[in-house]
């Protein structure tokens, strides 16, 4: 279990790699990326800031990741998110989760995208040709997290 | 008692982050709301639609009857939207 | 679109990036990565050895990620799937998905895999301290698949 | 025909492929089937349970009862297992 919040990108094969590394019980590793879209609501976005609440993301994000591991057999995962000036193309989260199984692997990671957009307190400001906006929070991830129970 | 205000909250405030005496009718975070609502049109703009604001104590979410004691940290913030 | 099948290792890092380069509609990115456990149906394995179809497997790899292009909108999808032997620890499948969201890559990237593992032609084979044996399909596979309907 | 044999069909057969003049009465994958089980004890061995057997023709998934013509590439195999 690791959690980390950076303004510096991360390396994706490098920490998956790491994750995984000498533990041979592992047969599935699930991963999502999300990435900064260069449109959104219709709308070009030249580039995106990312607020955070520091100390409360990493309390949030730990409690998501244990609940994880409480409700799937998880051998490993972990969550990166960057804060501060991003780009489109730029990464901005990681999650990943190893498992003996594909199946719980996948699901839980589902799962950690799902609560993280709902629990963890992130908020994102981007530029557009209208002037910087704040990103209304969706229905739809409500929706997706609620559906975890 | 520390506030914390954050995205556009902090933006229409002015201020990231304040230490304030609330008075002792702010015993809740809705008491402390109406009282912040008082202190100028930043807050009054911030706060006038409570549905779109969150709440933590102490950096668990809470709802707008929890209680609030001077040593607190309290966070006003809109949903988040993180991922 | 593409689909590999090799005897040598992946670089999963590059592999995801090249997906994902120059494309700023992309906001996420699905990914599973199948890896060789060390113990099977309780017996310990100490290596496997994958057998496949030249020209079908290539050809059902295909059909299923076309499937997937036509039940999701995805910007790129890649599956590369190793044969030959491999030892525990070692990297078998990479299957990953790019849309504009993530629900959608994420979905896509479950279907492929649970497709994969019911109709691209691979075998493996097991060596255990009872000697070699060909792993037998799992009912949960079928099940797994069928979700998909 | 060319025939084509997988994983533990292959081994009980003791070969990976190999090109055959069927009879005239193996006209579907069932019959052609039937036909090489009178070939040898390898072969009855490898087809003694046809539940645990899957058949491509042109290398596409059919049922046995899909017929099967002279230039046909016919496979034998177990239920699949990779990824």
């Amino acid at each position: 279990m690791a959690v980390r919040v950076q303004e510096e990108d991360f390396d994706i094969g490098r920490e998956l790699a790491a994750l995984t590394a000498g533990n041979h019980a592992i047969g599935g590793l699930g991963v999502f990326v999300g990435l900064v879209r260069d449109i959104a609501g219709g709308q070009s976005v030249s580039a995106m800031s990312l607020e955070h609440y520091p100390g409360m993301t990493e309390r949030q994000l730990e409690e998501i990741e244990r609940e994880a591991h409480a409700r799937w057999p998880l051998d490993a995962s972990l969550i990166i998110h960057r804060v501060g000036d991003l780009a489109p193309g730029d990464n901005i989260v990681l999650v990943a989760c190893a498992s003996a199984h594909r199946q719980a692997a996948l699901d839980a990671t589902g799962f950690l995208i799902d609560w993280l957009k709902t629990r963890a307190p992130f908020w994102k400001r981007e530029d557009t040709p209208d002037g910087a906006r704040w990103v209304d929070a969706r229905e739809a991830d409500d929706t997706a997290a609620a559906r975890w129970g | 008692m520390k506030l914390m205000y954050f995205a556009w909250v902090r933006q229409r405030i002015g201020a990231a982050s304040e230490t304030v005496e609330a008075p002792a009718e702010a015993a809740t975070v809705e008491g402390l709301v109406a009282w912040l609502k008082t202190r100028g049109p930043g807050y009054a703009e911030a706060f006038k639609d409570t549905r779109a604001i969150r709440y933590a104590v102490n950096q668990e979410y809470v709802e707008p009857t929890h209680p609030v004691a001077s040593g607190d940290e309290v966070a006003f913030f809109p949903p988040v939207t993180g991922g």
